[in-house]
């Protein structure tokens, strides 16, 4: 049970635990928050995974960024007059089928493939590679990448946006 | 006059009546008179026919002049051989006999109708349909081939329904018309089918072809069976036609017709045509073929005279009579008495139809009265049609010195000799009861008609003597009927130029094994061709036959009419009481065997219920597999106001319905909730996983 | 990488990068013109113009682009532009172009007119994913560029914002859409596992060696066959189409059901024949690597699409919504094509697609052209309307004649086709099965003439004059319907010669 | 005149009167129906033409060079490439004596049926411009010698049929009309999938040698042009010949329409107005069995051979049961409906007896039966614009109230029944003939003759119901057929007359042929591996 | 429990995505759907970073997922103008209560 174990399981379990609550809690800001922690959980792991520049991403888009846009969303719809806003669930039985199947089929194929692994080396800092790669061999798809940013500023904005009537 | 001219002669005997009924069937409404061109016409014919006759019989009288040509060529046919179907004509002494006998009996009952349906509102529509029937009737004299004579067969047909047709405004009319129609159809069936046999083997229709082909032994699918088929089978288009048992019931029904068509077709002419069918046939009708006919001839005639016996319209009475003869012609061809069947049916066309035409000057004088029961003591009103009435009802019994009688004698001679010969009693002794029931039945009518008192002392009164126009016909008709035109001996016919000369019975081509030994084959022909060609053995036994034959013939009608009298004239007997004691045999006899009731409740209803049956199947069943069936779309409909709306809509019909509860089906799964459309995209994926998993 | 490899691929690349420019200049032009926007639909329609002239001109070039030179054996880019892909991308082409000159005419778009910059730069959007998407050989690149399509769809389907159905339509396929693609993303990643490459062929080569894990595989496949399928609105994964068809602005519907179910298409072919087809004989058939039964597989989906579709169909009132369903069941027929898995089928594809392209969106242009009229498309508003006007009426019945596949319109081609091609691999059961769909599909798109032309008009019933440059528009795919029914050599011939999908 | 394309323009002139009615106004009503009538007139005067020059001693049927006013150009090529060779569909047109007769008859009727037409009230334009797009249907599919034109032609008459149905039908007319509609289509898929087959299964030698599939239907009919596996290929050892000749057969059974698929007639019937009953009963049907003898037969003459006798079983049935049905009926065009299909059951039992006389007879009587049906229809039509019911029991008396027509009635009436003298009995005869000739069918041709009883029965019955008997004071102001009508009735009754006197006239025609189709069947493709029934 | 390797981070990223459905499925309010969505992107992710790490395949995994986390940004964007805009037309952001649209 090396350190690193004993930090895996910790976030680990910061992440499942927080997401089970984010899809089960019925108050919406409640799921809103833990999905906070659900965030840091993956990030701690793409540490572990020896990703740090993407963890760092991670937490600066989905905590920065989506999760605040999230909260915006759950603020403007709903009265902030009401204290706890709560939401009604639907499909419980066949949600819990489907998923249980779901889950079970995935784990099995998760514990039981023989997936091509490899002696690991870690990099020391990805963040070189990373944007060398960015603007070379995925130089287009960082560039369309732009241009869908740029197409959905427009829809997003044309359609949140108040018509002048 | 050479041959040619004598066919093309005939050719136009053959078609002055269609081109005088084509010429009155489309100017007719524009000019009321032309009904006189038709009767010129006729007139035209006649004179022919006797031209034709005379040269014949005087010059050509062994020889039979045929032409013909090629009607439709279908040529070499793969597996079948060449095939071309003839049409042509073929004039022997029988033909040209007919000839003068229709058109004389046409031309009279031309002559007759001019006064008789005179202010009809379809007159000249009737004239040309009499043409039309001539035209027909000719037809059938002169063919030389099966399909011609079965084209000519429904011709006649055709104009019979016409004509029993012609008061189509009275409903039994137009009920008579289609039963007379459809009941032939019948008899034509089988005929079809027999000419149609012939036709697979022989791939001709001409008699002569054919004969020639079975008289070297080359006989329907080389089996004896399938010849007497054939003969038995066109035998029941005569039984059709010649109203013979069990299709006999249009005859009586026909009687709806106007008189003078009754005299012509149903009495005269077109119900001789089965006979003369037959006596074209014969000469290929084997052993068992020949027995069912004459059984068939023997009881229709014997079925036919009893329902005579009672009935009280003088047409009806007539019609059953006219039945009864002709199963004797019918029955005499069948006992091989071939030429005493044809001779019977020249004499009896004659006093046929005088009695049918007198019956129409009755009827016209007593105003279209029938019931012989309002009639009585016309003969001092009406002493020309009585007295030529009274000679057709001698003749009819068979009395001496009549036509009638040597005919019948002959066929009474023959079918004894045929008793003889083969053992089968009955048909004598059926035919010896019916000539005594004729005599009783026609005197009955007379005496009814004419003797005694009149019953309806009104239209006695109005009662008069028809003019010339109709009366002319009785008189030649009746004159015909007596022995002297026919043979100068009164009591047997032999040693007239009729029987000497003029028919003989054509030898048989029926191989050795099939047929009644007595006939004889042209391989045994002794004498030379025209001769009497019977076996020796059958000749004596007609002598043996002749005496007895006319002795009991003659006792048998002086029984019959004695009676007549004895009932009727001198009511030593009642009549009333005597059907009431005998009342089941009496009410049998009176309904007709209840034949009609009997073919309404199983043949006719049978057949429309069966159709009823098949329709519903159509619609319910057939449609209804097609269809999804209309019942199950309501019921469903019922289950679910959803197919209610889709009936409605006109969508009824399999795809449909399926298709709708399909459509159905999926339309549950279209709930609008987005999540739903998920879960449905989970289980899609794992439905996927499970069911397509790699090899 | 070297420079010229780079130069080479944006040669590669011209089209998009046009379609780039011109969406931002649309943008630019919707900032400056935001007085009178009169001129963007036809600034867009050049840009659209030029596009395809570049396209046109990529016609008989193929090659890969972006390669990447950091590993060994990734030789292979990130794009392949063949004949195959320049098919496609002229078909999306045609139907934004006709797309365009619908806006122009359409009621809903001139409600909105002061955000009509948005929309075409929207659509612009979307066309450049579908042109990704049909060139992309890199489930990276399919991933992201079918994304571009999808958000600028999601938008665009609800961005009229004139009825309550537009957002609802907006948001159910968002939602949907959303799952789809994270579906389809845990897929690839699974890939990714199994042969630790995005690229198509790569993948190929490798999942050609001994040991591969089949479950897991399939188990992708299937996933990353839910992202497609649910472009390409194959059933078990086309729930969405029907109300987001009925709810999107009715060119959207119209574009939807014709250029993006093309990239859909092209995207899966290209992803099937690339990633599991081990070699192609002389005769065209396929053979496939031995790990995914995809032929069973489509054919259960081609034959449930189709029959769900039309049996669906059977009840809408509602013409967009009836030729949502009928668009579904159509692609069950194309897919039909790509079952039989041979370069046969892939002909009939292709002709399909012209001919869909004509007479789909002739349709649409006619429901349309009729809605602005009487803001309605229930099919009991269509009663009579054959008589009061008549132009309308007899093309109407003209497309859905030819979406039947009736001769001698060119959908009986169409059809033709895929028949010849399911025979012929003898795959007689399919094809009947197929043509009884098509009797009953002559149901409900019979259904339509009825209520056209079998119950009369009424004093009520509108008589419509299209607009001069509507009817040439009406008549621009009336004729060639008919044209290709009856003289089909050039069409034909078209697609025969895009039948290039490079690498085997 | 070889080189003139007569059967082209007699095909598409109708397309060109479409046109011009197109570009005509809808006020002008009389102009349409002119036109129309001139355009159907030239189609007349050109199948005449046709006749004149038509050469009676070559036979066609399998062999390019004895069809007559051949016309053939490639209308389809498509460069080949490896995989899939080039694609070769021919525009090809020609005539021989199984299809003049039926040109003859499209022509004539379309003719009468446009004079039929003239109290067509409403929408004109619409009517007569889709009456001529049928015209143009109807006469392609009897000229056309490619299956793939075949197929056009054949579908191209389904549109115009349902909407001549449907809008200017009776009260249930859209029902009708889907309902035919549906079933044809059901039945023309079949068509379409085994159309396919063959084309995968035969090959066409080009002039260079290179040898391509082939729609051409002479070139199907010959054995030796099948490839070695070919699903519909003889020499296949496990070929689908067999099915395919069934679903060919369903196909054409259908429009025939031949027990049990015949459902959809009645209905169409009924509904139809007259002139489209009279084009429906007088041309449509015979497209079934004229599909039949000229691709069914020449190109599954194996099948063919085991399948006649339950060809002819069911031609019995279609007799029989459709007198049956017949006889049961209340509405007077419902069962002029059902007699049609009984007369049509005589054309398959002629068909199924493989025998010159019984072929022979077959054609004659879809000739005969197009002319007399035709009749029948139009009579019904006569009698119900002026009574507005078709009810059998709700006339009587009429032939007081309308001589002429009651004349013209009974010619028609009569030859339904095929009495002698008129055309309908020569072909019935022949038909039995033929059959009968047969051993293996010769009880079933016993049977069928009960349909001659039949036949009489409901024709005179329902003669009886409408015209005799006392008049229904209900139409005593009836008039009698004014001259449009005669102009009707005319023509039709001299054709049957005529025909009935020499029909060599029609028969000389279509001899040859038919000589040489049954010595091709009886000796051709024996080579199939079908075990049969 | 055995070292922690590749499995140990897929079978949470497989938890994470059952996670995500469920959320996706169950819940009515539209904005917490999209948090589910973001799951499943996440767990994606994870697989995507931990495979390039045990397969050794380089940094690509990451990259993958760094173009996953801006495409989640931007549908995020998206999605919330869209609930934004169907809570201004119905006045409540309930999923299963927006189904105008159906058969």
């Amino acid at each position: 049970m090396t350190l690193y174990d004993i930090i895996f399981y910790l976030f680990a379990v910061i992440t499942i635990a927080s997401a089970f609550v984010v899809v089960t809690t019925r108050n919406v800001i409640y799921s809103g928050f833990t999905l906070l922690f659900t965030f840091f959980g993956v990030a701690g792991i793409y540490v572990l995974l020896g990703a740090d520049f993407l963890a760092i991403v991670q937490i600066m888009v989905y905590v920065g960024g989506i999760l605040i846009l999230i909260l915006f969303g759950v603020m403007l719809t709903n009265k902030i007059t009401d204290v706890d806003i709560r939401t009604g669930t639907i499909h419980l039985l066949p949600a819990a089928i489907g998923v249980g199947i779901l889950f079970g089929a995935l784990t099995s194929v998760m514990v039981w493939t023989d997936w091509k692994t490899e002696p690991v080396e870690i990099p020391i800092t990805t963040t070189y590679a990373i944007g060398k790669e960015l603007l070379t061999n995925y130089v287009l798809i960082f560039e369309l990448l732009g241009i869908l940013l740029l197409v959905v500023l427009i829809g997003a904005a044309s359609i949140a946006r108040r018509d002048k009537e | 006059m050479t041959e040619s001219v004598l066919s093309t002669l005939s050719l136009i005997i053959l078609f002055l009546p269609l081109f005088g009924f084509t010429v009155v069937i489309l100017l007719g409404k524009r000019f009321p008179k032309l009904y006189l061109f038709e009767v010129a016409i006729l007139t035209i014919a006649f004179i022919l026919s006797v031209v034709v006759m005379y040269s014949k019989l005087a010059y050509y009288l062994n020889i039979d002049i045929i032409s013909s040509f090629n009607w439709i060529t279908i040529g070499a046919a793969p597996l079948a051989g060449v095939i071309n179907i003839e049409l042509g004509i073929k004039i022997d002494n029988v033909t040209v006999i007919m000839l003068f006998v229709v058109n004389l009996i046409s031309m009279l009952v031309h002559i007759f109708s001019i006064e008789y349906m005179h202010g009809d509102q379809r007159y000249t529509r009737y004239f040309a349909n009499l043409g039309l029937f001539t035209f027909s009737m000719l037809g059938i004299v002169l063919t030389h081939n099966l399909l011609m004579m079965y084209i000519f067969w429904e011709l006649v047909g055709l104009s019979s329904y016409l004509l029993i047709g012609h008061w189509y405004e009275k409903k039994s009319a137009a009920d008579a018309a289609k039963k007379a129609f459809i009941v032939n159809r019948i008899g034509d069936i089988g005929m079809f089918i027999g000419i149609l046999i012939l036709f697979t083997h022989y791939k001709t229709f001409t008699f002569d072809t054919i004969f020639a082909q079975i008289s070297q032994g080359n006989i329907p699918f080389n089996s004896e069976a399938w010849l007497t088929a054939a003969g038995i089978l066109v035998f029941m288009g005569a039984v059709g036609k010649s109203a013979q048992f069990p299709l006999h019931v249009w005859l009586p029904d026909a009687m709806e017709g106007p008189t003078p068509v009754s005299a012509l077709i149903h009495a005269a002419t077109m119900v001789a045509a089965g006979v003369y069918l037959v006596t074209r046939i014969f000469v290929m009708l084997t052993a068992d073929a020949m027995l069912v006919i004459a059984v068939v001839g023997a009881f229709t005639s014997l079925v036919a005279a009893t329902i005579a016996l009672t009935q009280n319209d003088i047409k009806k009475v007539l019609a059953y009579s006219t039945v009864s003869q002709l199963g004797y012609m019918i029955m005499s061809l069948g006992v091989g008495a071939y030429v005493f069947a044809f001779f019977h049916l020249v004499t009896h066309a004659f006093f046929k139809a005088c009695l049918f035409l007198g019956s129409g000057s009755v009827i016209h004088a007593m105003h279209h009265e029938q019931d012989i029961r309002n009639m009585g003591g016309l003969r001092k009103k009406l002493p020309l049609t009585y007295a030529t009435f009274l000679i057709s009802t001698i003749a009819i019994s068979g009395i001496p010195l009549t036509s009638g009688f040597l005919s019948k004698d002959g066929i009474l001679a023959g079918t004894l000799a045929f008793g003889k010969l083969t053992g089968h009693w009955l048909i004598p002794i059926m035919g010896f009861t019916v000539a005594a029931m004729t005599a009783f039945y026609m005197f009955r009518l007379v005496i009814m008609t004419f003797h005694g008192e009149p019953r309806d002392h009104h239209k006695y009164d109005h009662a008069h003597e028809s003019p010339w126009v109709m009366v002319g016909p009785l008189v030649v008709l009746a004159a015909l009927s007596i022995f002297i035109w026919y043979t100068p001996n009164p009591l047997s016919p032999d040693a007239g130029w009729f029987m000497k000369n003029w028919v003989k019975t054509p030898n048989t081509v029926v191989p050795e094994s099939s047929r009644f030994e007595f006939m004889q084959s042209a391989s045994q022909e002794t004498e030379v061709h025209g001769e009497v060609v019977h076996s020796p053995l059958y000749t004596e036994t007609m002598h043996w036959a002749h005496y007895p034959a006319m002795g009991m013939s003659i006792l048998l009608a002086g029984l019959g009419i004695l009676f007549a009298f004895l009932f009727y004239q001198w009511k030593k007997i009642n009549a009333d009481n005597l059907a009431t004691k005998i009342k089941l045999l009496y009410n049998f006899s009176l309904n007709k065997w209840y034949l009609d009731e009997a073919y309404d409740a199983t043949a006719v209803s049978g057949t429309l219920n069966f159709s009823k049956i098949l329709s519903w199947f159509d619609n319910k069943i057939v449609d209804g597999a097609v269809n999804g069936s209309a019942w199950l779309g309501r019921f469903i409909s019922r289950l679910s106001n959803l197919f209610d709306t889709f009936v409605v809509d006109g969508l009824v019909n399999f795809t449909a319905f399926f298709g709708g509860f399909i459509g159905f089906a999926f339309r549950k799964l279209q709930t609008g909730k987005v999540q739903t459309y998920i879960v449905f995209v989970v289980f899609a994926v794992i439905i996927l996983l499970l069911f397509f998993k790699p090899f | 990488m070297e420079l010229n490899n780079l130069y080479q691929s944006i040669n590669l690349i011209l089209p998009e990068i046009v379609l780039s420019a011109s969406l931002v200049i649309l943008v630019l032009a919707d900032l400056i013109f935001h007085k009178d926007k009169r001129l963007i639909p036809y600034i867009a329609g050049i840009g659209i113009a030029i596009t395809g002239a570049f396209v046109i001109n990529q016609f008989g070039i193929s090659g890969f682009g972006f390669q990447s030179t950091s590993q060994s054996i990734r030789n292979y880019g990130l794009i392949a532009v063949d004949s195959f892909g320049v098919f496609f991308k002229l078909i999306v082409i045609a139907s934004s172009f006709l797309i365009i000159f619908f806006s122009l005419s359409s009621s809903e778009i001139s409600k909105i007119k002061d955000r009509v910059g948005e929309y075409y730069a929207l659509i612009f959007g979307m066309i450049l994913g579908m042109f990704f998407m049909i060139s992309s050989t890199d489930l990276i690149l399919i991933y992201i560029s079918l994304e571009l399509l999808s958000l600028s769809s999601y938008v665009l389907a609800g961005f009229t914002k004139l009825q309550d159905r537009n957002s609802e339509a907006a948001l159910k396929y968002l939602l949907y859409g959303a799952v789809s693609s994270g579906l389809m993303l845990f897929g690839i990643s699974l890939v990714y596992g199994l042969t630790g490459s995005t690229n198509l062929y790569v993948i190929n080569s490798l999942i050609q060696g001994p040991h591969v894990n089949l479950f897991t595989l399939s188990l992708a496949v299937i996933l990353i066959f839910a992202g497609i399928g649910y472009k390409i609105s194959s059933a078990p994964f086309h729930f969405w189409t029907p109300d987001v068809y009925e709810g999107a602005p009715i060119t959207i519907t119209a574009f939807l059901s014709v250029a993006s179910k093309a990239a859909g298409f092209a995207l899966l072919i290209r992803f099937i024949k690339t990633t599991f087809v081990s070699y192609i004989n002389d005769n065209g058939e396929w053979t496939l690597i031995n790990v995914f039964d995809w032929q069973s597989v489509l054919i259960a989906i081609s034959i449930l699409t189709m029959t769900l579709g039309n049996f669906s169909a059977l009840w809408q009132n509602n013409l967009k919504r009836m030729l949502a369903y009928s668009s579904i069941a159509h692609a069950g027929y194309l897919l039909l094509g790509l079952v039989v898995l041979t370069n046969q089928g892939l002909l009939a594809i292709l002709i399909y697609f012209i001919v869909y392209l004509l007479m789909n969106l002739g349709a649409f242009l006619v429901v349309m052209l009729i809605a602005n009229k009487i803001n309605s498309e229930d099919i009991d508003d269509y009663n009579g309307i054959g008589y009061t006007s008549p132009l309308l009426g007899v093309s109407l019945a003209i497309f859905l004649i030819s979406l039947t596949g009736l001769p001698p319109t060119a959908g009986f081609i169409g059809k033709l086709y895929l028949f010849v091609a399911l025979v012929d691999a003898k795959m007689i059961t399919v094809a009947v099965i197929a043509l009884l769909n098509s009797v009953v599909s002559l149901y409900y798109y019979v259904r339509v003439l009825k209520h056209m032309y079998l119950s009369k008009a009424t004093d009520s019933t509108p008589s419509i004059i299209p607009s001069f440059g509507s009817r040439i528009l009406v008549l621009v795919l009336v004729i060639p319907v008919l044209v290709f029914g009856i003289y089909f050599g050039p069409l034909v011939n078209l697609a025969k010669s895009c039948l290039v999908i490079i690498g085997f | 005149m070889m080189g003139f394309p007569i059967l082209t323009l007699i095909t598409f002139l109708p397309v060109l009167g479409m046109i011009i009615i197109l570009f005509l106004k809808k006020e002008q009503g009389n102009t349409i129906k002119y036109t129309t009538l001139a355009i159907t007139a030239i189609q007349v005067v050109l199948a005449i033409i046709l006749l004149t020059n038509y050469n009676y001693s070559a036979a066609g049927v399998y062999e390019e060079r004895s069809f007559q006013f051949i016309e053939k150009f490639r209308w389809i090529e498509i460069g080949g490439i490896s995989w899939l060779g080039t694609v070769k569909i021919d525009y090809f047109l020609g005539v021989d004596g199984l299809s003049m007769p039926m040109v003859l008859l499209t022509a004539l009727i379309s003719f009468i049926a446009t004079i039929s037409s003239w109290n067509i009230n409403h929408s004109l334009k619409g009517y007569f411009a889709l009456f001529l797009l049928l015209d143009t249907g109807m006469m392609g599919v009897f000229v056309a010698l490619d299956f793939f034109l075949f197929y056009i032609f054949w579908e191209l008459m389904l549109l115009p049929m349902y909407f001549l149905i449907g809008i200017w039908g009776g009260p249930r007319k859209e029902y009708a009309a889907i309902k035919f509609f549906i079933y044809t289509l059901f039945g023309s898929i079949f068509i379409l999938l085994v159309m396919i087959g063959l084309y995968f299964s035969a090959t066409e030698t080009l002039a260079d040698g290179t040898k391509v599939f082939t729609f051409n239907l002479l070139q199907l009919m010959n054995s030796g042009n099948y490839t070695a596996d070919g699903i519909l290929s003889p020499l296949n050892p496990n070929n689908l010949r067999f099915i395919a000749y069934l679903a060919l057969f369903v196909g054409f059974a259908i429009k025939i329409p031949m027990f049990p698929f015949h459902t959809w007639l009645p209905d169409a019937h009924v509904e139809a107005p007259t002139p489209i009953s009279v084009i429906l009963a007088g041309v449509l049907l015979k497209m079934g069995t004229y599909g039949i003898l000229r691709i069914s037969y020449p190109i599954f003459p194996d099948i063919t051979r085991d399948l006649m006798w339950w060809i002819a079983m069911f031609g019995m049935v279609n007799i029989i049961y459709g007198a049956f049905v017949a006889l049961a009926q209340k509405d007077f065009k419902k069962l002029i409906a059902y007699s049609s299909v009984s007369h049509m059951g005589y054309v398959l039992l002629g068909m199924a007896s493989l025998t010159t006389t019984g072929v022979n007879g077959a054609i004659f009587q879809m000739f005969n039966h197009g002319t007399i049906t035709a009749m029948l229809f139009l009579i019904v039509g006569v009698v119900y614009d002026r009574a507005h019911t078709r009810g059998l029991d709700d006339f009587g008396g009429l032939a007081l109230q309308m001589p002429a027509y009651t004349g013209f009635v009974t010619v028609a009436f009569f030859a339904a029944i095929g009495l002698p003298s008129m055309s309908g009995f020569i072909s019935e005869a022949l038909v039995f003939v033929g059959a009968f000739g047969v051993e293996s069918i010769r009880i079933i041709t016993m049977i069928s003759t009960l349909g001659i009883l039949l036949g009489a029965g409901y024709m005179l019955w329902t003669l009886q119901r409408i015209f005799f008997g006392p008049l229904n004071q209900k139409w005593a102001t009836l008039k009698d057929i004014e001259f449009r009508e005669y102009a009707m009735f005319i023509p039709l009754t001299i054709i049957i007359i005529f025909l009935g006197v020499y029909p060599s006239a029609m028969l000389d025609i279509m001899n040859t042929s038919v000589n040489t189709l049954v010595n091709f069947l009886h000796n051709n493709f024996t080579v199939s591996s079908i075990s049969g029934l | 429990m055995a070292q922690v390797g590749l499995t140990h981070f897929l079978v949470i990223s497989s938890i994470l995505f059952s996670l995500g459905i469920y959320g996706i499925i169950t819940r009515k309010n539209a904005v917490m759907v999209l948090m589910g969505i973001e799951l499943i992107l996440n767990s994606a992710n994870i697989n995507f970073v931990a495979f390039s790490k045990f397969g050794n395949l380089g940094i690509n995994g990451q990259i993958v997922a760094l173009f996953v986390i801006v495409l989640a940004a931007a549908e995020a964007a998206i999605a919330l103008a869209i609930v934004l805009n169907i809570y201004k037309t119905y006045a409540n952001v309930n999923v299963d209560e927006i189904d105008h649209l159906k058969d």
